[in-house]
This record gives structure tokens, sequence and C-alpha cells, in this order.
């Protein structure tokens, strides 16, 4: 972390970034929150450590809109994500300086919870200065242990890998993470029965009380105005008027950013209800490897979508 | 609400037809008297490019029971390329409902061109079949789900 | 409906055939090998059928003479298929005279010496699966 | 709010006997919107419109909507009886309570109900319903004609007389098509060659007219009025300019062994040709593909025989790309393969010919120089027998289903000119029915039978076997005597299925035309638009359309001219006001839209964009109205809903499924 901090500093000084796109401390020690720095002093709040899964390329939309270039950290699965909004337009190359900053698998709150480790107040061995094996949390009830791969990220589990798409420079080592498939999920789905498919998603996406930070934190989803705030469908934003408009709202989410979504699993990170949001993404991108060849959005800068391209013999509807 | 056994179902369905090709099939059906269920009540769209995944979900969303979407044959399509952009997103989308549990017979994609009013008939009259043995569309509206 | 069209309706049924798709080309007719021993010939069968004119199918000569060859069923242009025609007039015929499914052991001593060999043949090919 | 008339026409009894139209229109009066509604017996008649126009007036109407048949059938007379009225004309929308109501239920109540639920539709539509105004595009005062056959020909000459010029792209070597493989025309037997000819000539000489022989269209884009099309000239390796058309490097071509395409090879020809004597233009090609040079680097005899030196073996196909305003197809037709139909030994024995074939045989520049004889042994037959309907007419996927109409006629032609010439052949023919209509067509025919002593007979041919004396036996049903005939011959003429030339389908596909099952391209409609295509600025000539002898092709080949010269005649064509457009407040720049237009249309401005607490310059979207076609491709990639297609807008589209499923 203290070699990022100096490298800022130096950027910073030498005028090469006007203002630099990082994270700092939140009100709890295990969310982090984007954040902006403008100079070396305010630095001084900058973290970066397991808990710093948040995706900062969506932010570099606005950022491309400022003067100066921006110094932004993203971490190897970050960078498609800006790679992609790169090919849309939506950020500014020349605007951006991009540090690639090492990741050795990001971890959540959630996932603690999730193992049975509760009222967390605070996490050693997260800082990344070691080998990230072992994590010590003090919680309400005492202190306890757990391995660090056990707090990880369902999405650092599946990581895609240690590469960076798009960087002006790196600092930092990654760590081999993976220990699944990523589409085993979404297989487990598909083989149930119809029945069981509908109670399954009932059961998850009832949870939603449309609180919209999965498509506020979405990259792909960075509509200036988003169709169900828009007059034009007739489906503004009714909150829980129509509960229908729920399951369309992310049946639709995940269409529009079908072709174009990176997996970056930034969706199922923020959601308060812990809905598992990208099983519906990643169902896309399985089929739409599996019918029009593996495709990865964010690895290319050009070129069309699985959606925006056909071929003569494609399935038909249906069929699949 | 339940279903009275004796009161025959009536399925809501909405087919989309592209101008060009199922709208003039839906015609010559027409003239050539070949009948199929009043269930059916068709939309004009330009071509089955212009179908947008939300019409289908706010069909389903309003009450309809079964929605098709009928365009060119693949290659014929009038503006040479819309039909094939429409079989990947209606293959993606029908996939996904597949995927969420909504029954898979719900939605169908037929290419029917101006000289088939056979097909046409025959088509609605199969698909109206299909969505009566499926009964009412209760997943999609149950979806909503207030547990 | 009375009994000659219920008949008729039986012969479209068991043959699958729809006698209003004949043209009246004759291709059936031409090439059929049993055509001089029939009295009503295989392109007649189809009209006959359409007419609902069964009682002189079933008491006709060529129903034993039609060898099943298939030919006009291969040929024919319009998909109307004679040869299935004549077919399901045997099997009423059969009906009528009472006759039922035979078992393998009941065969042998239909035959006779006039019986020809082809019919026989093509009887084992018309009911293999 | 709109103020809208629902006008609800009875169609005689076609709608009202069905459809309870007085409910219908007491329905629509509660309809939000609905300030009138009135049915009537005939809205399409000039009493219906005088109503509406009338309607309009007194209540002031805003939008229409018209109970009635199908949009494709009336759209246009209510839009423009709604404008004369001062209304705008994409205020009018149709509720097709016909062809998709009355016509296919039989239920009085439950097409009642139907034609409600359509009718609130509509209403729905219109009250969203913006007025539209169409824009302008310039017309390309210049026709491409595909094809080189007298269909051709003929639509180039017209369009040419015109004032126009015109492009003719024909594939073979030469213009003149399947007409100038005939030997003699029906029903006045004159000479094919000698009223073809002249037509041949004129067209080569006509300054308007311009013909890219050895040639393919390779690429089309753009819209009526507006097209540019790319022309593949394939390598001729004859310098057109230098040769004289001696035929000198013909005479001394080693390659002789190919089949002849213009005999339907019969005989054979030399590597380097010109299809036939009257071939236009007079210039050779040579065929790669059985030149000794250019499969084995030596030879070159042609090269140097050639005084002019017109020989270039170095010639590299050519790419022109042109703009047109009108194209019309004339590709005219192919006899179907016979594989299919072994019963009558096409395959087995070189006695069983097509008609085509034998016209080749009749022809004094044929391979047999005109004297009939059998192809297998010289010898002139006895006993000739004709097939008719064969693939024609057929149900299974053997054959096609349609008849293929100049079969009857061209028959009795041969029949009669085999027995005028050679008078103590015998001739049959074996037909299902002998079909004549047609000027002096049934008088031919007959002239056949009770003059020339052809021997007709009805019943189809079973099948055809070659014996080992080189005589066929020919089985056949005479339906008439019902008897089963067995017939030796000498030669037997199947009068073969005329299908679609294998290359519509590809030109189909470049012009976005569409084809019907049998491959022959549709009509806009088949009675009232017979010569045009569904797709704007594309025209039919010929067989291409559907079965047609020559005169048939010739009138029609006058008739796509005349459209293609009203086209090309206007300045400026009003365009579909059904276009895309880009909600900029709302873009994001983000090009997907621009990936799925087929036209190209839209394209990426940065841009002043004020709107309420915006005011920046922004990357947007926007459309080009001449060239969007309004299919509404972007309207779905586009997430956001910017784009949108004006006359169906999302939220239209939207109000129609609302009504639908209320």
């Amino acid at each position: 972390m203290q070699e990022l901090i100096n490298r800022t500093k130096e950027l910073l000084a030498d005028g090469t970034v006007a203002r630099v796109l990082g994270w700092r401390r939140g009100d709890l020690p295990t969310n982090p929150e984007p954040a902006y720095f403008n100079d070396g002093e305010s630095l001084s709040e900058f973290v970066y450590n397991g808990f710093c899964g948040a995706n900062l390329s969506k932010y570099m939309i606005e950022a491309s809109e400022l003067d100066g270039r921006t110094l932004v950290f993203l971490k190897p699965c970050d960078t498609y994500s800006f790679n992609q909004l790169l090919k849309e337009n939506r950020v500014d190359r020349e605007k951006a300086y991009i540090i690639g900053v090492g990741c050795k698998g990001k971890i959540s709150e959630a996932s603690l919870n999730a193992i049975g480790i509760k009222n967390v107040i605070d996490v050693k061995g997260a800082e990344l200065t070691d080998a990230c094996d072992t994590l010590t949390i003090e919680t309400l009830t005492g202190n306890t242990t757990c391995a660090y791969r056990d707090a990880m990220l369902e999405r650092c589990h599946v990581c895609r890998g240690k590469e960076y798409v798009v960087y002006d420079e790196l600092i930092g080592d990654s760590a081999d993470t993976v220990d699944g498939d990523r589409f085993d999920e979404v297989r487990k789905i598909e083989a149930m029965s119809p029945e069981e498919r509908f109670a399954f998603f009932k059961a998850e996406l009832s949870k939603c009380i449309r609180c919209n930070a999965c498509r506020n934190v979405c990259p792909a989803c960075s509509c200036r105005k988003c169709v169900f705030d828009s007059t034009k469908f007739d489906s503004a934003q009714k909150a829980n008027s129509d509960s229908f408009e729920e399951k369309m709202f992310h049946i639709i989410r995940a269409f529009h950013v079908a072709g174009r979504c990176t997996d970056c699993g930034e969706c199922s990170r923020v959601c308060p209800q812990g809905i598992p949001l990208h099983l519906l993404n990643r169902k896309f991108i399985k089929d739409i490897n599996t019918l029009y060849g593996d495709f990865c959005a964010g690895e290319s800068a050009e070129g069309a979508t699985p959606l925006t391209s056909f071929t003569f013999g494609d399935a038909e509807p249906g069929t699949v | 609400m339940p279903m009275n056994d004796n009161a025959e179902f009536r399925p809501k369905i909405v087919a989309f037809c592209c101008n060009w090709c199922s709208y003039a099939g839906a015609d010559l059906a027409g003239s050539s008297r070949l009948t199929y269920p009043a269930d059916v009540k068709i939309i004009k769209v330009p071509c089955s490019c212009r179908v947008n995944p939300m019409f289908i979900l706010r069909a389903f969303e309003k009450g309809a029971d079964g929605v098709i979407m009928c365009g060119c044959h693949p290659g014929d399509c009038h503006y040479s390329t819309g039909n094939y952009y429409a079989r990947r997103r209606m293959t993606l989308l029908f996939s996904m409902l597949d995927y969420i549990g909504v029954e898979h017979g719900r939605t169908r994609v037929e290419w029917v061109s101006a000289a088939e009013g056979v097909k046409f008939s025959a088509t609605m009259n199969e698909f109206v079949e299909k969505i009566k043995s499926l009964g009412k569309n209760v997943r999609l509206g149950d979806l909503r789900c207030r547990s | 409906m009375n009994k000659s069209d219920l008949l008729a309706e039986q012969i479209r049924e068991i043959s699958g055939v729809n006698p209003k798709k004949c043209m009246k080309c004759g291709k059936c007719s031409a090439t059929c090998p049993s055509f001089d021993k029939m009295d009503i010939k295989p392109h007649q069968f189809v009209s006959y059928v359409d007419n609902d004119d069964i009682e002189p199918l079933t008491k006709s000569k060529s129903l034993w003479h039609c060898l099943s060859c298939f030919a006009c069923v291969e040929r024919c242009p319009r998909g109307v298929k004679p040869g299935k025609l004549i077919d399901a007039a045997r099997q009423i015929a059969e009906r009528q005279r009472g006759g039922d499914y035979l078992t393998p052991d009941e065969i042998p001593e239909l035959f006779d010496e006039d019986t020809p060999q082809q019919l026989i043949v093509s009887a084992f090919r018309r009911y293999r699966k | 709010m709109q103020r809208i008339g629902v006008f609800v026409c009875h169609c005689g009894s076609n709608i009202a006997a069905t459809v309870d139209v007085k409910k219908v229109t007491e329905t629509a009066l509660m309809e939000p919107g609905v300030v009138h509604a009135e049915d009537y017996q005939y809205m399409c008649s000039e009493a219906g419109q005088a109503k509406i126009a009338a309607a309009i007036a007194e209540k002031n109407l805003t939008g229409i909507v018209v109970c009635s048949c199908s949009p494709r059938m009336h759209e246009t007379t209510f839009r423009t009886c709604a404008e004369r009225a001062g209304i705008n004309p994409y205020m009018v929308e149709i509720a097709n309570i016909r062809e998709h109501c009355s016509w296919i239920h039989k239920d009085v109540e439950e097409a009642t109900k139907k034609a409600v639920i359509l009718m609130r539709a509509a209403v729905a539509k219109v009250n969203l319903n913006t007025p539209l105004k169409p824009g302008e595009s310039r017309v390309t005062k210049r026709a491409l004609v595909i094809g080189g056959g007298i269909a051709g020909i003929q639509t180039a000459l017209d369009i040419a007389d015109a004032g126009y010029e015109v492009d003719i792209v024909e594939k073979t070597p030469s213009i003149g098509g399947r007409m100038s493989q005939l030997d003699k025309t029906f029903p006045t037997l004159d000479c094919s060659a000698c009223i073809l000819t002249p037509k041949m000539v004129e067209a080569a000489a006509h300054d308007k007219i311009n013909i890219y022989t050895y040639s393919e269209v390779e690429q089309v884009s753009g819209f009526v009025g507006d097209f540019t099309v790319d022309i593949r000239k394939k390598a001729r390796s004859v310098d057109m300019n230098k040769c004289t058309g001696c035929g000198l490097c013909q005479e001394k071509c080693p390659s002789k062994k190919t089949p002849s395409e213009f005999n339907r090879g019969l005989n054979t020809r030399t590597a380097i040709y010109t299809p036939f004597a009257q071939a236009i233009p007079n210039v050779p090609v040579i065929d790669r593909e059985a030149c000794i040079k250019f499969k084995t680097g030596k030879c070159g005899l042609c090269s140097k025989v050639c005084a002019a030196g017109a020989i270039d073996y170095e010639q590299k196909d050519e790419i022109i790309t042109r703009k047109y305003g009108a194209i019309v197809v004339a590709t005219g037709f192919d006899v179907i393969k016979l594989d299919k139909y072994d019963e009558y030994a096409y395959s087995q024995s070189r006695d069983v010919i097509t008609s085509l074939e034998l016209e080749r045989i009749m022809n004094a520049a044929g391979p047999t120089k005109g004297h009939l004889q059998r192809l297998s042994d010289g010898r002139e037959p006895k006993n000739i027998v004709f097939v008719q309907c064969v693939g024609s007419r057929c149900a299974d996927e053997r054959g096609k289903s349609y008849c293929s109409k100049i079969c009857c006629m061209y028959t009795a032609k041969h029949a009669m000119l085999i027995r005028d010439k050679y008078p103590d052949v015998n001739v049959t023919v074996f037909y299902i029915d002998v079909r004549t209509p047609g000027k002096n067509f049934d008088e031919f025919y007959r002239r056949a039978v009770e003059e020339y002593g052809v021997n007709y007979i009805k019943g189809q041919v079973g099948k055809v076997c070659p014996e080992p004396d080189g005589s066929l036996t020919v089985y056949a049903s005479d339906l008439l005597d019902n008897k089963q005939l067995r017939m030796s011959a000498d030669m037997v003429v199947l009068a073969a299925a005329i299908e679609p030339s294998a290359s519509v389908r590809q030109i189909a596909t470049m012009l976005t035309a569409s084809i019907d099952t049998n491959n022959f391209l549709t009509e806009a409609h088949p009675k009232l638009r017979p010569v045009e295509s569904p797709t704007a600025g594309v025209f039919l000539s010929g067989v291409c359309q559907g079965p047609k002898d020559i005169p048939e092709t010739v009138a029609q080949a006058g008739a796509a001219a005349v459209k293609a010269i009203g086209l090309l005649a206007k300045d400026k064509l009003m365009t579909n006001p059904c276009t895309a457009k880009a909600d900029e407040l709302m873009c994001n720049g983000c090009s997907q839209c621009a990936n799925v237009c087929p036209y190209g249309a839209i394209s990426y401005e940065t841009r002043l964009v004020m709107g309420p607490g915006v005011r920046e310059n922004r990357r947007v979207a926007v459309v080009n109205n001449a060239l969007c076609q309004g299919c509404g491709a972007c309207t779905v990639t586009c997430p956001s809903g910017a784009m949108d297609l004006q006359g169906f807008s999302n939220r239209q589209i939207i109000a129609e499924v609302d009504a639908i499923c209320r």
C-alpha cells in the first residue's frame, strides 16, 4: 500500500495526473469506499486492502469529463470493465492514468457472515503485505481466525486471471485464487426441474427491494437515463407499485448488459439482500459462449458484441 | 382464483408480426379463410428486430399467457439482416425465461413468409393448443411473489 | 352416413390416402404389372373411393391380382398412392368375409399353386416393420 | 389529448356477417380519446371516405382509426383521405378486422370480442401518434437490368428508348438467353433467332445501353432511387476493344472437349469460344478451366494466330461500382435436373432427351445441323414419344408443384414441325391435360392433331425401358380407352419442368427481394402489382417471377420498364417518415446501434446537448433520415431507449400490448 501511495504522490507532484481515484477507509474497517484524492495530503486516508473489492472503472465515466488526467487503480478484472467502457466511448483513455494493482482475492464481511463469523469489529491479515493466508477477526463475542480463502468473494474463486487488458503501469503481485468453474452454479440450476428453478429464483428475486444498488454499481449499466426511469417505455420506476417489475427489471437488466457484462460480480457484491444476481448474467455469458463462440466482454476495445452480430446458421430460438 | 372446470380456458396470446412477411402471411391466412382461434391478437411491427424483450415481458406482465413472434425467414428479411439480430435476441431471452423456470412453451418464434398463410394458421393453432395445455400463466406473475 | 360412405371413410383412414389429390394422369396404371388381369384398374380405384363407391371394389378381382409391387405408390406425382387404396380395400374385403389376423401356422394351408410368389414376398415386405 | 374518430367498415357482408359492427362502434365511444364513432357499408368507397372527411371537419378530429380490411390493402387510401381532410396522414391507424378477424372466425360473439380488442389497440396507438413528415431523397437516373435474355433485352430497350441510361449484366459470354437456344416459336412458327437477333443488335447499338457480359452482380447496397451495385466483370482473357471477331482463335484451339453449354452438352466446344454464331458481343472468352495454356502454361496458340493481338492471358476480374435508381431482375429459368425421374431412363439412354435438347437438335446451327436423328446411333427415328408434365404439377419433393405453362404449346410445335419435315415419323404425345389458353393457342394445338396427325393420348407414361436392340419401350396409360399401352419408340422427348435460375436466390438476398417456396421472385401484389417486387425500386421481368412464354415475357418486360421509367422520371422521392430518432438527452453515444444498422444510417457527433439541468458537449447518435428504412434494429440494441422508431415507438407498441392484454 505504501508503494502505491509513494508512486501516487510522485505522479501528483510532477503534474502527470490531476487527481487520484482510489479507496479510502469507510465507516467500518470492512467497507472501504471509492474516493477522489486531489493532493498528497489527502492520501493519508487512502487504503488498499483485501476489502477493496469495488470496481473503480465506472467512476471513470465521470472522471473523463473533468479537466486533466485521473489516476485510477484497477485490479485485473476491473481492467476488462474499463476496456468495455472504452469500446462504448464512455471513458476517455487520454484522461486516464491506469495503475494496475496486484490482487490476492477480495474478501467481504458477507462472506465472513456466511461462514458463521458475525458482528465483526475489526479484521487483521487483509493488508496484502504477506501471502494472505489467515485472517484474525475481532468480533463482539471475541477473537477468531479463518483462512483468507474462506472469506473470499465468489467471483475470486472463479477469477478470470491475473492479466491486465489495459494499464499504464503495474504495481504489486497477484495471486492464483481459482478453485472452481464459474459456470458450475449455472449448470447446477440448469439441471434442476423447471419447478425447482422457478422456486429458486422466486425465493431469490422476492428479496429484491428495488434499491438499485446493482444498477448503480454495474459498469455496463451506465446509461445516462435508465429505461426503468424513463417515460419512453411507460416503465418509469414505481417502487413496488407493480411487483412484476422487479422480475422484469432483473431480466431486462441482464439482457441489456448481455454481451457487455464482464462478469465483474459487483452486482452480487453490493446487493444488500444477498441476491446472487451474477447468476443471471452468467447464464447469458454461458449461452453466448456455447451458441456463438467464446466471447469475453472487455477483452478487446474493438469489434461488435454477440448481440450486435450474427451468423447465417445461428441456433433457432426455443431450441436451446 | 380457482379455474372453473366447466369454463373453457381462453388464453391471451400476443403475436408480433413483421410487416413484410408474417403480417402478409396472416393476411393470406385470412383471405384463404384458414381459421385459428380468436385468442391470438396480432401487433404489426416493421421487422422482427423491432421486437424489444421489454414488449414481451410487458405482455406477460399485463396478463398474456403466451407470446409469439413471427418474422421473415432468415435470409429473406426485407431489411436484409433484421431477423438475424432478432433470432439471437430471442434465443437468449427465451433461454433466460426457461432458466428462471417459466414454461418453455409460452414463448415461440416462427418464420412465416408472405406466401405461407397455411403455415401461419397452423402455427397459431398449434401455439394456442400448447398454451391451453400449459394453462394460465401464473409463473411470470408469481415471481413477483410477496412471500 | 350410409354404409358405403362409411366404408369409403374407412379406406381413406386405413390407407392414409386423400383421393382428392389425384389429377387423373394415369401414371399408376401405366406400369402396373397386373393391369391386364384387373377388372378395376389402379387409377379407377382412386375415383371409386372418391365417389364413395366401395362395393364394386371389395368384390373386385383386382384386389387379388395386385402384387403390391408399389410401383404406383413410388411414381405417383401427387402422392395419392393407389396401391395403398387397394391394400385397404383388401383389408375391408377380408373383414367382411369374417377373416381376421392370421397366425403364422395358418398361412401354409392357404397357399395354392396359383398364388404368385411375388404376392407372398410383397406381403412380407408390406407388413415388415 | 387526441380527438379520435373510429370508423367501422362492414365491407358488405365480409365483416358485418361475422362481426357485430354496431357493437364495435358503440364500444369505441367508450375508449379514451374517442369522440366520434360510426359504421358504414364500405368505408373505402367515395361515400365512406366522405363520411370520414365530414367527421374530421365537424368534430375537429386529430386522429383516426379505421376498422376494416388489412392495412396492406387500404392504409394508403385512408391516409390520403385524412390528408385531404386536413390531418396528418400518419395520424391514421387501421384495425384489421377482416383478414385477422371476420374471415377466420365463425362465431359472431367471439369475432366481435376480438374486433373490439383490435379496435382498442388501434385507438391506444393513435392516442400516442404524432404527425410525421416524409423526407426526400434523390433519384439516380440510371437503371440496372440483371439478365440479358429476351426479358432483360426488352426491358433495357424500353427504358433506354425513354431516354435513360441502362446497364445490362449477363453472366454468360453473350446476351440472348434461352430464346437464342430455341429453333422456332409458337404459335406462329417463326424462327427464334430471326426475331431475337435484331433485338440483340439493337440493344448493343443503343447509345443509352451498356452491356456487361460474362459479368455478375456481386453486391448491392442502398435503396430505391439510390442503389450502389458492385459488378464483377470476369476476366475474358480477350481484349474487347482489339478483337475483330474473326474466329480464327476458335478454329485453332486444340482444347475441343468441353461440353457446349449452349447446345446443352450435346456436342463440344473449344476452350476459347463464343457460345453461338450470332453472339453479342462477338468476342470470345477463354474458359480457363479448359484452356491448356492456363492449365499447363504451354500452348498459347490463340495468341499466336490472333492478328489483332487481342488475347490477354493476364487479364483480371474487374469490379465496377455504379449507382442506379432502379433495378430490374430478369434472371430467367433453367430446366430441372432429371436425376429423380429415372423411370424415364434419361440417364440411361441418349435417345431420351429433354425438349430443350430437341430444340437444339432441330436447329440448323445445332449439333446435328438441324437433322432429326438419334444421338446414340445417328439413325432417323421412326417413332417419337413425347411425355408431358415431367416434374411439373408434382405434389412430392421430386418435382415442382406448379404447371410450367409452356410445355403443352412447345410440344405441339415440336410435333407439328417433325410431322411437317418427316411425314413418315409417328409422333405420339402423352398428356394429362392440354392447356392452351392464349391467343391462337388452341387453334395451333388442334392443327397439330387434325392437320398433322399427331397422336395425342390422355395418360401419363409410367416408365421407359431401353432395350438391347437400341429401341425404347414406353409403358403408358390410355385413360380414355382404359388400356395399358406398351409401345416401342426410337426417341422419347421429356417436357421437363422449368425452374428459376439457380442464381436468383443469391440475387434476391442481395436485393432483399422476397422469393416464394419455388424460388420465384414474389410480386408486390399478385394481381395489382405483378411486375414490382415488394422491395421498392426492384422490378421483375420474365420467368424469374413465374412461368411464361415469349409474348408474355415481352409484355411483362415492357411493363417492368414502364414502372422503372416511372421511378426514374421523378427527381425526388418521398421517403418513409417512420424512421429511427435518437433522443440526445438520453443517448449514451455508446455506438452499439450503428453496429446493427443495415443501411449505415447512424453516425455519431459530439454536439452541445441542452436540456433540463444539462448543457454540455456529448457524443450522440444521429440518424440520416434519407438512409434509414425504419426496421428498428437499433431501437432494441439501445439499452436506454434513447433510440426510438417514429410511427412504431416503444410507447405505441406497449400501448397496443396493454390494450390487447387488458
